[in-house]
């Protein structure tokens, strides 16, 4: 299975169901590629993996690098947890079949996440809240959604989010369903903080520090929410956790600020818009995962529990 | 009905068995047409039966402590007293006792006051009620003028020296006079209370009761007290806008920790919610995105399952359960509307009328609901049109003392007058009747005095008006043989060898002449028929005719 | 998980010891009527009853008995929601049970994953071991540890002993605090607190054995434990200065320390404290003075605050105490309000103090993973 | 005796003041102080009584004084009757007798008598450092006493009007800066009256001399506002203004003018801010505006913006141990306007609900830093943290040149008994004297940090807190 089938079916996925994460995407991608994989050693077979996962992040297909990569490092963790030494060398079929089905378990729990998500945050879309959102979020969609078949009356200002205008897209989902929603500026963040009650932002990744990489504006969000003491309210299932960490804005690496297109042929990075910037920790309040609501703290506590 | 509850802890030894006496009827008709059809303790107060505040005393007492309550139910019941002299009889009470209104809010800690009573009694036996007021300048949301009250009391041990309602027209020379204080209906009694009730027939109401000890104290030497409550709470729903008060006080939280949102009941506690601004919502109270149909509540009390269509306004009033309100009626102040009453489209109600789903008891004739109020797809009687005096509303309430006195007494004469002017038909019929069937005098006494008790006339009254009755007798007399009798019985009956009544019976029977009320022939007839009998008197009586 | 409390509602939770269930509602009557004052007393009540839950009732299994405590603990909680120490011993319970089955299941079977995990986790650090919702969990697809249908005899004794050690604890968590008294306080220092906490108390007592300090005490209007803690502290001899609320921040600029009680820690390091805390808090911060809590385990709470309005968080008790009633007239046209408690944002504390040791804000979390189940929170 | 023949020479003077006080009094809008003058003046005249014999022989005086304070309790047992029905002001008539009564009588189980009587005699001393122990940081802050030593030393250069005025400060008849200012001019006026230039002295000198005399007495009574600093200073600049040839009456006539047209300016201040405030939308439609304690000037502002139609809402917060609140409460409610009412301690649960915070000044400092009724600053800090803004209604004749940087530099003590009642059953501090190691700390004013304040409102315009000394330099020239 080369490259162009594995973006084909990656890209396939997303069309499919548009509600699917690209995190998610990647990892299903990899466990049809491993199906597919004809490897003889378990050597060549990692090889085979890792040069697929990286197909998938320097495509192009989704804005959402970070949570792609973080898809498959997680994919990756998730082998050499499940290769266990005695069957292994034996033969690598037996392993494989292994794989594929736990594969299948973990999507099948991926599915449930969001709920989970929704359900823990519910609570705290109180009665007649007012909630800034930037971008566009699946989960922040859904968590909207539940509150709103809850019957609780909030309204929801959305920035717009240049470039990709992507704030649009989440208006017209909310007003679909219902909730009222008000397109604002970028721009006019910090003018609307003082209306708001709290920030409810989604995450591509969830760094080790507790800080998140996300949309660019996220940042300047989260900024202007300490500012004004507004909580700011952070919903990511916990497959977007990602083994990074990050001093500054600078140090966030390319292949997530920009397009992997850019990065190929060698445009002047400086002249780029970057697609995402990092918020640390301090400016979060609170993280919503299928894990349980995290401080910033709580988050490296979970990486170190996967990765050591 | 007086049901009586005796919480009886059961850890305790005998003599501190703690009674307590709850009457749950009200023995008024202040809530009524509502408490046609159930009684006042259970009148739902911010969603809760009163009883069930009255109830919770039980605990505060003895937390936890096991109660009985055991019922009583006597039919002939009339008031506290007849309910009490009950107890009595049936000598229920064998301890200091609580004496508690069924409809009492409050969250009095009641142990250090019993204790405060009993030691009192132990001193002097005398005590016989320690009875608890609560603090309430004039002018106070919580002061009703019907029952405001004006104490004296001995600073010293808060002894309660004298007890008055202000309507009357006193003047009061004592020191240390208390005007601000109101009585909260629970009073601390001592076993003996109830006797004193059996003993004495005219004490109706505690405030009869206690007027009588305090007016005879130098006599039998009982002795009153009081106890000012300072930081608890405890009022009574002895009126609508009482209940008014006391629901706007629950909401504001100052019967902490009886409050809506607090596990009052013990049923799923805590099913409200408390907002900012005391606003309270039930765990399942859903509040719609935009409300479209133009609804007005203002200080509307409303009960289960009421419908209200769109465009209402009601402003403070109470609507019962299963009241349905069509498009636009208007309900104003003070209105009462009972349960099940329909109340057609665009009506307006006018304040404090009060109406009822059946016909009024009063009157049989119009079984067909009062459409003039109700409309005409509307259902329900008029029971009262006009404002009801007593429960005027609390804010404008300088003006309304006045016109209260003014009221009020003229009220009760007028009352008295019809009462005396049917007596007085009702003698004379039966003078009538006697005369007629010449019935001898001791029966007519006999009626004349039953009548009598039937209209709760008194004796002199009596008198007066049977005199009146006697002489206006002829006056209804058909036939001139008729008063022949009638003249005959007059001076046989009261001119026994009596000159005083002669005279005034030969100028009554002159006068009658006078007025051609008795013909001549008829006195001269009385006189022929006379002549055989009685001669002495008889003769000087015609002598002076 | 979802299928777990799916079962749930199919178990019958009722209690059959006629004396359990009266211990229960007696318990439940007290806390609706505030008989039981301070955390600690309601903490070892509400402990006792589960424990006499535990050994009276004749359960089938693990399962039942959980369930049926869950179903009692949300009576107990429902009571008197504000008071959250209730809640957390009825997890705490639930924890131990949990725990006492997962060991019996790791010494019984040695499975494959097991050892994965085993092998794959700080040894040592057997929390993690047991914490079900770990990202590894998800990823590794393991069922949760089915504890269902263990027989409740062979696990009785354990448990039993695990909720002792848990009663031991509670009574010993004061000593444990005021021990670390003397890192916290050292000479000539000026110490705010406010209102009166038991475990403030006796945590400068002790301190007063070694060192001298000034002690500032906020009154705390309308309730003025304030004035109760300063006469107490007071008579121990430490010098004590009362102010009133309104003198904090004036107070500050001279304070090197705050010491305060708290009623509850919220699950993100947040504090519900008797009401004027977040004005202290607030003032310290300005200022830059530490602000230091001391807290018991016990008062540490999984639940997060969502908003202030919260149901349930605040208590208002009656205005009496801030206007007296007979004030007359005024009332009918002024609200009144007389809330008991505030809250504190963790980003104001600088250190707790729990019996187990000093830890910051950010930890809090943490600690409860180990104190309580996951799988409960969601009664 | 001296203080006897003062006392006889000076009877006919504080009788004739109260008529001239009600004429100069007409345009003060609380119109207070006439009622006082007349309702202090027989406790004046009895406390100089008292006064005088006390160096003379103790036991005649207890024996009086015993008396008097009886006679003093009916009085306050009446007061308070009479007050239950109606709210009176802080200031009003019907409480003068009464706070005084009740001064009278705690001082009593205070001190012993002889301490009454003035006269710093050891046991006095000692008497009063019971009232107040030295707490380490206030050692530097005079020591809070009931001053009922003030007419001890009542030598004649201080006029009766004076020693009244004095007396209204200590027992918190006249309190508010505005309402003590007002009075201070007020009764300078008097002394100015009544006062004659000696022969070969002259007017302008020797009066200012005696006039700073009478303030040093006051400043011993009460330590002196900064507006009634300023408004001194202005009054001797005018008298140093007056050229020695100019006849005494006129020279006198000017001084009455310099001094009502400075009360005009107070008064006019007010009603300048209140102006500004309201036309510059600063209270608007669907406010919640929190207010702190009792100020003239906020209630003024409250209720000319609620007659001009302005619909909000207003969050009264109180603190002890004055409460204080209480009166601004009842004020608003008669006015008609919407309150809520709660302690400071209660403060930031409301603070979520309130648009604006409005507080009052005792001073402002060229620091920007604002001195007002402590918890203010504890107001303006919550509001801070709710990102409400703070606005501060400051006359700016209470500008002033001094900086200070905390509540410590310069502060004033209250009557640290005035904690103990709690409106309770049972006191916790009912015994806290015995208590060697518990101080009670009452003190008055605290000083808020310009960055929590947003704006300063006053007659002259809106300006930032930080700009005071630009005002002052303004005011100079």
């Amino acid at each position: 299975m080369n490259e162009t089938d594995t973006l084909e079916y990656f890209e396939t996925i997303l069309k499919n169901d548009p509600e699917k994460s690209e995190a998610v995407a990647a990892i299903e991608t990899l466990f049809h590629y491993i199906k597919l994989d004809d490897a003889e050693t378990l050597h060549g077979f990692m090889e085979n993996i890792q040069k697929a996962s990286k197909w998938l992040e320097e495509s192009d297909l989704s804005g959402a690098v970070t949570s792609i990569s973080s898809g498959c490092q997680l994919f990756l963790r998730f082998i050499t947890l499940a290769k266990d030494p005695e069957n292994m060398e034996s033969d690598i079929q037996k392993c494989k079949g292994i794989l594929v089905k736990r594969g299948h378990d973990f999507l099948d729990k991926v599915k449930t996440l969001r709920k989970k998500i929704s359900k823990l945050a519910n609570p705290f879309i109180t009665d007649g809240s007012t909630i800034l959102v930037h971008s566009h979020s699946r989960v922040v969609l859904q968590v909207l959604k539940q509150a709103m078949q809850d019957k609780k009356r909030f309204t929801v200002y959305v920035t717009e989010s240049n470039p990709d205008k992507s704030g649009h897209k989440m208006v017209n989902k909310l007003t679909d369903v219902g909730i009222p929603a008000i397109l604002v500026l970028d721009s006019a963040m910090g003018y609307i903080m003082e209306k708001i009650d709290f920030v409810m932002v989604g995450a591509e990744g969830v760094m080790e520090s507790g800080g998140i990489v996300n949309k660019i504006g996220t940042f300047t969000m989260a900024v202007c929410a300490k500012y004004l003491n507004k909580p700011v309210y952070v919903l990511a299932e916990s497959f977007k956790f990602a083994r990074l960490f990050p001093l500054s804005q600078e140090d966030v690496p390319n292949k997530f600020k920009y397009k992997a297109s850019k990065l190929n042929d060698k445009v002047d990075l400086t002249k780029e818009h970057p697609n995402v910037d990092y918020t640390p920790p301090s400016l979060l309040t609170l993280l919503f995962t299928d894990l349980g609501i995290l401080t910033p703290s709580a988050v490296s506590d979970e990486l170190i529990k996967l990765y050591l | 009905m007086a049901g009586i509850k005796k919480p009886k802890g059961e850890e305790f030894k005998k003599e501190d068995i703690l009674q307590a006496v709850v009457i749950a009827d009200s023995f008024d008709k202040k809530f009524i047409p509502v408490t046609n059809l159930k009684p006042r303790a259970l009148l739902p107060l911010a969603n809760i039966p009163l009883l069930e505040y009255t109830l919770k005393k039980a605990n505060w007492l003895a937390p936890s402590s096991p109660v009985s309550i055991t019922t009583v139910v006597s039919e002939d019941c009339l008031s506290v007293g007849d309910a009490l002299r009950d107890i009595s009889a049936k000598s229920l009470i064998s301890n200091d006792f609580i004496l508690v209104n069924g409809d009492t809010v409050a969250n009095v800690k009641l142990k250090p006051i019993i204790e405060e009573h009993k030691a009192r009694r132990l001193k002097d036996k005398q005590v016989m009620m320690t009875m608890l007021f609560k603090k309430a300048p004039p002018l106070h949301m919580i002061r009703q003028q019907q029952d405001d009250i004006i104490l004296a009391v001995k600073s010293a041990d808060s002894r309660l020296l004298r007890y008055d309602k202000p309507g009357n027209k006193k003047k009061f020379k004592l020191p240390l006079l208390r005007y601000d204080l109101m009585d909260t209906g629970i009073s601390i009694c001592s076993p003996h209370i109830p006797e004193l009730f059996t003993d004495n027939f005219d004490y109706q109401t505690k405030d009869d009761f206690v007027k009588g000890i305090l007016i005879n104290e130098e006599i039998m030497s009982n002795k009153m007290y009081i106890h000012v409550l300072d930081n608890e709470y405890a009022a009574r729903v002895s009126n609508i806008s009482m209940y008014h008060a006391i629901s706007k006080d629950i909401l504001a939280r100052w019967v902490f920790p009886i409050v809506p949102d607090g596990s009052i009941a013990d049923v799923n506690s805590c099913r409200y919610s408390y907002g900012r601004h005391n606003i309270y919502l039930h765990k399942t109270v859903t509040l719609a995105r935009y409300s479209c149909n133009n609804v007005k509540l203002d200080g509307a009390y409303i009960w289960d399952n009421v419908h209200i269509d769109n465009g209402c306004q009601l402003t403070f009033c109470l609507v019962d359960d299963d009241v349905h309100l069509m498009n636009n009626v208007k309900v104003q102040r003070r209105c009462v509307i009972a349960a099940k009453v329909v109340v057609g489209e665009n009506q307006t109600l006018s304040p404090g009328c009060r109406l009822t789903a059946q016909p009024p008891s009063d009157d049989k004739i119009n079984t067909t609901p009062d459409t003039d109020v109700v409309g005409e797809d509307g259902h329900g009687w008029v029971y009262l049109r006009h404002i009801d005096r007593d429960d005027e509303d609390v804010y404008d309430l300088e003006e309304e003392m006045c016109r209260m006195k003014i009221d009020s007494d003229e009220e009760d004469d007028d009352k008295e007058t019809d009462s005396e002017m049917m007596f007085l038909e009702e003698v004379i019929s039966t003078l009538q009747k006697a005369v007629m069937v010449k019935t001898d005098w001791d029966n007519v006494v006999l009626e004349v005095n039953s009548v009598k008790h039937a209209y709760g006339i008194q004796i002199k009254e009596v008198n007066q008006l049977l005199t009146k009755a006697v002489i206006s007798l002829p006056l209804k007399s058909e036939s001139s043989q008729e008063s022949v009798d009638y003249l005959k019985q007059l001076t046989s009956e009261c001119c026994k060898d009596n000159s005083a009544m002669q005279k005034v019976v030969v100028k009554v029977i002159h006068q009658l002449y006078e007025d051609d009320i008795l013909s001549e022939d008829v006195i001269l007839s009385w006189h022929g028929a006379q002549l055989d009998d009685e001669e002495v008197d008889a003769i000087n009586i015609r002598k002076r005719v | 998980m979802w299928l777990r409390n799916g079962q749930m509602e199919t178990i019958d939770i009722q209690i059959k010891d006629p004396i359990v269930r009266n211990k229960v509602d007696g318990l439940i009557e007290d806390l609706k009527h505030g008989n039981i004052l301070g955390s600690y007393q309601l903490a070892k009540n509400t402990v006792e009853v589960l424990l006499h839950m535990i050994s009276k009732e004749e359960l089938a299994n693990v399962k039942k008995l959980i369930s049926v405590i869950r179903e009692q603990g949300q009576r107990l909680m429902s009571a008197q929601p504000s008071e959250t120490v209730v809640g957390n011993m009825v997890y705490r319970v639930l924890k131990i049970i949990r725990d006492e089955c997962r060991a019996i299941d790791e010494t019984a079977e040695e499975q494959s994953q097991e050892s994965i995990q085993k092998s794959s986790t700080a040894p040592g650090d057997d929390v993690s071991n047991k914490d079900i919702l770990s990202l590894k969990k998800l990823l590794l697809a393991e069922g949760d540890v089915d504890i269902s249908d263990k027989s409740i005899s062979s696990l009785k004794a354990p448990i039993i002993d695990a909720v002792n050690e848990l009663l031991v604890e509670l009574d010993t968590s004061q000593e444990n605090i005021s021990a670390q008294a003397l890192e916290h306080i050292h000479s000539n220092e000026v110490i705010m607190t406010a209102g009166q906490s038991h475990t403030v108390e006796a945590f400068f007592k002790k301190a007063a054995k070694k060192r001298t300090f000034k002690v500032i005490v906020v009154e705390c209007a309308p309730f003025y434990q304030g004035q109760k803690m300063a006469t107490n502290l007071a008579s121990a001899g430490i010098n004590t200065t009362l102010i009133t609320d309104s003198a904090v921040f004036a107070m500050m600029a001279r304070v090197n320390k705050v010491i305060i009680g708290t009623h509850t820690v919220m699950a993100n390091g947040g504090l519900k404290a008797i009401n004027g805390c977040h004005a202290i808090a607030l003032a310290a911060k300005y200022h830059s003075v530490p602000l230091v809590v001391c807290a018991p385990m016990y008062k540490l709470s999984p639940k997060y605050l969502c908003s202030c309005d919260q149901v349930a968080f605040n208590k208002f008790a009656s205005p009496e105490d801030v206007m007296s009633f007979s004030e007359g007239e005024i009332l009918s046209k002024a609200q009144i309000y007389n809330p008991i408690f505030d809250y504190v944002p963790p980003e104001l504390v600088t250190l707790y103090i729990f019996n187990i040791g000093g830890n910051a804000p950010s930890y809090v979390y943490r600690l409860l993973s180990e104190l309580y189940d996951t799988e409960d929170q969601e009664l | 005796m001296p203080g006897n023949q003062d006392s006889a020479s000076r009877s006919p003077l504080s009788q004739q003041t109260p008529s001239r006080g009600r004429r100069k009094q007409k345009s003060n809008p609380r119109g207070q102080s006439t009622p006082q003058l007349q309702g202090q003046t027989p406790q004046q005249n009895q406390n100089i009584k008292n006064a005088s014999p006390g160096e003379g022989d103790t036991p005649k005086t207890k024996a009086q004084l015993r008396a008097e304070r009886r006679a003093l309790q009916e009085a306050q047992r009446a007061a308070k009757a009479a007050t239950k029905q109606s709210p009176s002001t802080p200031v009003s008539t019907k409480k003068t007798p009464r706070k005084f009564g009740l001064q009278m009588q705690d001082t009593a189980d205070k001190h012993d008598k002889v301490s009454i009587s003035g006269g710093e005699t050891p046991r006095n001393v000692t008497s009063i450092s019971t009232i107040q122990r030295r707490t380490g940081f206030f050692a530097h802050l005079p020591r809070y006493q009931h001053n009922v030593s003030l007419t001890k030393d009542a030598n004649p250069k201080i006029h009766p009007a004076i020693l009244k005025l004095g007396l209204q400060y200590v027992e918190g008849v006249i309190c508010g800066s505005n309402a003590r200012c007002l009075a201070l001019l007020g009764t300078l006026k008097q002394v100015i009256e009544t006062y004659s230039t000696p022969k070969q002295k002259e007017l302008s000198r020797d009066l200012s001399t005696n006039l700073k005399k009478n303030m040093d007495f006051l400043a011993q009574s009460r330590p002196l506002s900064v507006g009634m600093i300023n408004a001194f200073k202005h009054l001797k600049s005018c008298i140093n203004g007056i050229p020695r040839e100019k006849a005494e009456d006129e020279a006198k006539q000017d001084l009455y003018g310099c001094i009502d047209s400075y009360k005009q300016s107070i008064l006019l201040a007010g009603k300048a801010i209140a102006k500004n405030l309201i036309e510059n939308d600063k209270i608007t439609d669907g406010d919640t505006i929190m207010v702190y304690a009792f100020s003239s000037l906020i209630k003024n502002v409250l209720c000319e913006a609620h007659d001009k139609g302005k619909t909000f809402s207003v969050i009264v917060v109180d603190g002890r141990p004055k409460l204080e609140g209480r009166e601004m409460l009842r004020r608003l409610v008669k006015h008609g306007i919407k309150c809520s009412y709660i302690l400071i301690s209660a403060a930031s649960y409301v603070m979520r609900e309130v648009t604006k915070v409005l507080l009052g000044a005792h001073a402002l400092l060229a620091n920007g830093y604002v001195m007002s009724r402590v918890g203010s600053s504890q107001v303006a800090l919550i509001a801070r943290s709710y990102n409400v803004p703070v606005l501060v209604c400051c006359e700016t004749y209470k500008f002033t040149e001094k900086v200070q940087t905390d509540s410590f530099v310069s502060n004033e003590l209250g009557d640290p008994n005035s904690l103990v009642q709690i409106g309770k059953k049972e006191n916790y501090l009912s015994n806290w004297k015995e208590q060697k190691s518990l101080h009670l700390m009452n003190f008055i004013y605290d000083v808020t940090p310009s960055d929590l304040i947003s704006m300063v409102i006053t007659e002259l315009g809106m300006v930032p807190c930080t700009s005071v000394p630009v005002v002052l330099r303004i005011k100079q020239v």
